[in-house]
């Protein structure tokens, strides 16, 4: 019944219910949120989906508690997840960091909406994205995935959880309101077409199980409550045991390890579409909604004899900065439109050569670029200024 | 003598099988109750029979939240005040746990305090034990929201003038299923309602009184753990049939122990399994659903259908 | 109901015995072992141990009954009793 | 690659959401084409500004939103006086009869008024005006085929309330402006 009880076809679905029936479909089990505009369809549909498919949905008192509660159910064995939007997230930062710490798999959705604070509950922002990769104190490394349709809000929170799992750390899904309350069409593999990932359990015995050891990939072996492997976690800087050891040595064994198991794994991590990229003299990068909402301005520049590519980054965190690296020594510059007033621009131009051009095209949110700036934008760059 | 007990020692301590012995000795002041506490603990658990691979323990952060590093269980020490809806999470994803949460007030009652009343209205089946000593230990004696009205510490210099919270008296108007009162001298008594709270089913409290020789009786009383426990020792009254919201702790009066709640209520998963059935037994071959039949939806005879109808399209899609 | 199976004097009540076992240098001299020793076995040691704490000392070892509350009370696991075997 | 951009405005509670729903579900699933749509509206959840935008397409919806409409339902004189600046000319309007009264000049626009809300209660139910709206559209806009209308309504209302849908859809594809 399991399997069988997932959606199979096509249907004309809503971002946010879209990233429930991947998450299903992942096999997420367990469901820990709090309501929150735009955010509380994703735990409506988990409210309605998982208690006949024998999972657990929990609507918990506030988010710091549905982040605790799906790191608690990720190491009682479950595939578990939480949506929020910006607000929330702020709560859960530091539970996240705990998640970062423990190394325990789980997917926390952000359906951005604008902020700071309250903002604007029923309307969309891309500002949280660099919360997403720094918010939560300490030095870690982070994923997070932005669709821009429905149909890629059931992608990616599939492969959230495959990353999550495979990697062990909490991973972020960055939409944004217009993607979670957007209806188009989402199609639903059977269970079989999907790639699905399960963390990796400790074959050893109890006695020689050490719960933060770790390989050449860096990502330690899992063994979940119960299995009688009685091992310690704690959010302190710990040893291979679990034990917390407030030492030099054990920190810079600890700490650039969750780094360092991210940043090795880019090329596995980092998902991105190129269109026009060969020969252009103008890139322009955008992620999520923006990639949909700029593509006007790109059709007009290309009508003005513009060469002109294009570049969406569908896995923001870990930023593909090699990547840039090698188009910044081809291009005159690069575009960056995106609803904050400059937060993944900052990355570009960190990583573009010196010589190149990066522009930001900021947006507060609530809204959409008027198609003139970032056409102008995109000229200026054209034209080496 | 010295040379009789010298020789004694060969054998090992008898919970040295549940304690974490590449740990210790522990980091925890002379005079301080949380060894006593965890000795009944794990007595509590023996007593209960239940099996050490299949119990988790959970800890906030402080003095109390050392704990769950120290016992050899399932054991995570989470962030400051969140034990409990991460031991929800925890004992719903896997049924089979019995989840103890072992924190202390400041973590359970002040930063946590929401988290714990909503863990006991919803009765979810995690045994919560609260050692309650007043005040801030590992922070340095700062004002806890137990530290009783008048009471010294280190952000009262003026003494306490908050009132304190009655902790028994929340869990049990929160909902909680079993609730019981002691202090670390009650040795047995505490093991006995530890064994109780493992076997029990919902939301049990359990708050243990116990000495912070190093802040607290500095502070206040003067003196030893020894002089504090002596001190509780004689305020100590045992009376099952309290009513626990009327008997709050203060410096001077009695300190009313017992077995306040034992009650019968349905849990959070139960009452989720019989919502369930009872709403979808209309729709449903429930039986069949059960077994993991395929067909566990009732055909329906009509040009169209409509996904509204029985709105879990998925199953019907199946 | 036990009582009735054997009648008084039948057998004589077997006196239970402990042996109480105290591993010095973890303790931490809280006296709480001491202090709630119903039978007053144990008393501090004017030696220090490994920590500089003074350690309890088993002063009357014929009187304790095996009941167990040091080992329950000792908040250092420093301290535990065994029954002795019939002498 | 040929694109209709439909937007639909009224307040809350007329089923603005619903009906775009349906006619996206109408285009995309039952159709075989693209559509993408979105909505907005105030935080309140009835008699508040609402409105909802279909975008219909032959191939993939690249741009999701309505900044100019090839077709405007107004289903009150707010959505009507807010959105009509946006509809191009030529474009097809459709409002209800009785809840836009003051109109302006119709000229650049083939302007179509049904009684949508009065016909609905006619019917027995004014929560279906919408559906009497988009019958209404579905013959005078082409936004959709009406098969595939009916299909579309027929999965997103409660069963118990398909008829009466049916006739609602109906009665606004039959609706004709000089009976009145």
């Amino acid at each position: 019944m399991f399997k069988k009880s997932r959606l199979i076809g096509e249907f004309f679905m809503q971002g946010d219910i879209a990233c429930a029936e991947g998450a299903i479909a992942a096999g997420c089990r367990f469901f820990g949120g709090y309501p929150i505009t735009p955010a509380s369809e994703i735990a409506e549909r988990m409210a309605m989906r998982l208690p006949l498919l024998q999972g657990v949905f929990i609507q918990y008192e506030d988010e710091i508690a549905s982040i605790a509660g799906i790191l608690g159910a990720s190491w009682a064995g479950a595939k578990s997840m939480t949506a929020t939007s910006g607000p929330g997230i702020s709560l859960m930062t530091e539970n996240i960091g705990l998640g970062m710490m423990m190394e325990a798999p789980c997917v926390v959705v952000n359906v951005q909406r604008g902020g700071p604070s309250t903002g604007l509950p029923t309307s969309w922002g891309q500002s949280d994205m660099m919360q997403a990769r720094w918010g939560s104190h300490g030095d870690y490394g982070s994923i997070s995935l932005v669709p821009n349709s429905p149909q890629e809000f059931f992608d990616l929170t599939v492969t959230a959880f495959n990353f999550s799992e495979k990697y062990r750390l909490p991973v972020f899904i960055m939409a944004d309101a217009l993607v979670g309350h957007m209806t188009e069409k989402v199609v639903i593999p059977p269970v079989e077409e999907l790639e699905i990932i399960n963390r990796k359990y400790t074959n050893k015995k109890p006695e020689d199980y050490l719960p933060y050891d770790y390989g050449k990939d860096l990502i330690p072996d899992f063994a979940k409550a119960g299995d009688g492997y009685r091992y310690h976690t704690t959010g302190l800087t710990h040893d291979k045991r679990g034990y917390p050891d407030m030492t030099f040595e054990c920190q810079n064994e600890l700490v650039p390890r969750l780094v360092n198991k991210i940043k090795n794994h880019i090329d596995d991590i980092s998902l991105t579409e190129e269109y026009d990229i060969e020969g252009a003299d103008v890139i322009v990068i955008s992620y999520g909604i923006t990639s949909r909402t700029v593509l006007p301005a790109i059709t007009m520049a290309k009508k003005k004899g513009i060469k002109i590519g294009y570049l969406r980054l569908k896995t923001v965190w870990p930023f593909p900065e090699e990547k840039i690296r090698k188009l910044s020594e081809k291009v005159a510059g690069f575009v960056v439109p995106e609803m904050n007033l400059g937060q993944i621009s900052l990355e570009v131009e960190r990583c573009a050569h010196n010589d190149s051009i990066v522009k930001l095209v900021p947006h507060p949110g609530g809204g959409i670029h008027k198609f003139e700036d970032v056409l102008h934008a995109i000229e200026e760059v054209a034209h080496g200024k | 003598m010295a040379n009789n007990t010298a020789q004694l020692q060969e054998k090992p301590h008898p919970m040295e099988d549940i304690l974490r012995m590449d740990r210790m000795p522990h980091i925890w002041c002379s005079g301080c109750g949380l060894g006593s506490a965890v000795t009944a603990f794990v007595e509590g658990l023996k007593k209960a029979g239940v099996s050490y691979d299949k119990t988790a323990i959970v800890s906030g952060i402080g003095c109390t939240g050392r704990v769950a590093g120290y016992l050899r269980l399932d054991s995570y020490h989470t962030t400051h005040g969140r034990a409990i809806p991460f031991a929800t999470g925890m004992k719903l994803a896997n049924r089979d746990l019995t989840v103890f949460v072992f924190s202390g007030d400041g973590d359970l009652f002040a930063i946590g305090g929401n988290h714990l009343i909503h863990a006991a209205r919803r009765n979810v089946d995690i045994n919560v034990i609260c050692v309650n000593n007043f005040i801030y230990g590992m922070t340095g004696g700062q004002n806890a929201p137990t530290t009783p009205l008048g009471a010294y510490s280190s952000t009262a210099p003026f003494g306490n003038y908050e009132m304190p919270f009655n902790l028994v008296g929340l869990a049990a108007a929160s909902g909680a299923s079993y609730v019981a009162r002691w202090t670390t001298m009650h040795a047995r008594r505490l093991t006995d309602s530890i064994a109780t709270a493992a076997n029990k089913k919902g939301f049990c409290f359990i708050e243990i009184i116990s000495p912070c020789a190093t802040v607290f009786a500095r502070k206040n009383r003067g003196g030893t753990g020894l002089d504090l426990l002596k001190d509780f020792q004689a305020r100590a009254v045992i009376d099952h049939d309290a009513d626990p919201t009327k008997i709050p702790l203060d410096m001077d009066n009695e300190i009313v122990c017992g077995e306040f709640v034992n009650e019968d209520r349905p849990t959070f998963w139960e009452n989720v399994q019989t919502g369930i059935k009872s709403r979808l037994e209309k729709f449903v071959n429930w039986e069949e659903m059960q077994s993991n039949s395929r067909k566990i939806f009732h055909k329906k005879d009509r040009k169209y259908t409509s996904s509204r109808d029985f709105n879990l399209s998925g199953a019907i899609h199946e | 109901m036990r009582f009735w199976e054997k009648p008084f004097g039948k057998e004589k009540p077997k006196t239970i015995c402990g042996e109480i076992h105290i591993i010095n240098d973890r303790c931490k001299g809280c006296s709480f072992c001491i202090e709630y020793c119903p039978r007053d076995v144990l008393e501090l040691s004017k030696d220090f141990n490994k920590k500089g704490y003074h350690p309890p000392v088993i002063a009357k070892p014929d009187l304790c009954t095996f009941c167990g509350l040091c080992e329950m009370i000792c908040p250092d696991f420093a301290i535990f009793v065994t029954e002795k075997e019939e002498e | 690659m040929s694109e209709l951009r439909v937007k639909i405005s009224g307040f809350g509670g007329q089923g603005i959401i619903l009906s775009a729903f349906i006619l996206g579900k109408a285009a995309s699933i039952y159709d075989r084409q693209h559509s993408s749509m979105t909505q907005a509206y105030g935080p309140e959840a009835r008699g508040g500004a609402c409105s909802s935008q279909v975008v219909i397409s032959s191939d993939n919806v690249e741009y999701p939103l309505v900044d100019t409409a090839d077709v405007l339902i107004a289903m009150s004189q707010e959505g009507y006086d807010t959105f009509l600046p946006i509809l191009k000319k030529n474009g097809v309007l459709l409002y209800d009869a009785d809840l836009v009264e003051k109109v302006q000049s119709h000229k650049d626009y083939i302007a179509k008024a049904i009684p949508a809300t009065r016909l609905a209660e006619e019917l027995g139910k004014k929560i279906v005006a919408n559906i009497v709206m988009l019958g209404f559209a579905t013959k005078h806009a082409k936004i959709a085929s009406p098969e595939a209308m009916q299909e579309a309504i027929a999965d997103s209302v409660p069963s118990k309330f398909i008829d009466l849908n049916m006739k609602a859809f109906q009665a606004g594809y039959d609706y004709n402006e000089e009976q009145e």
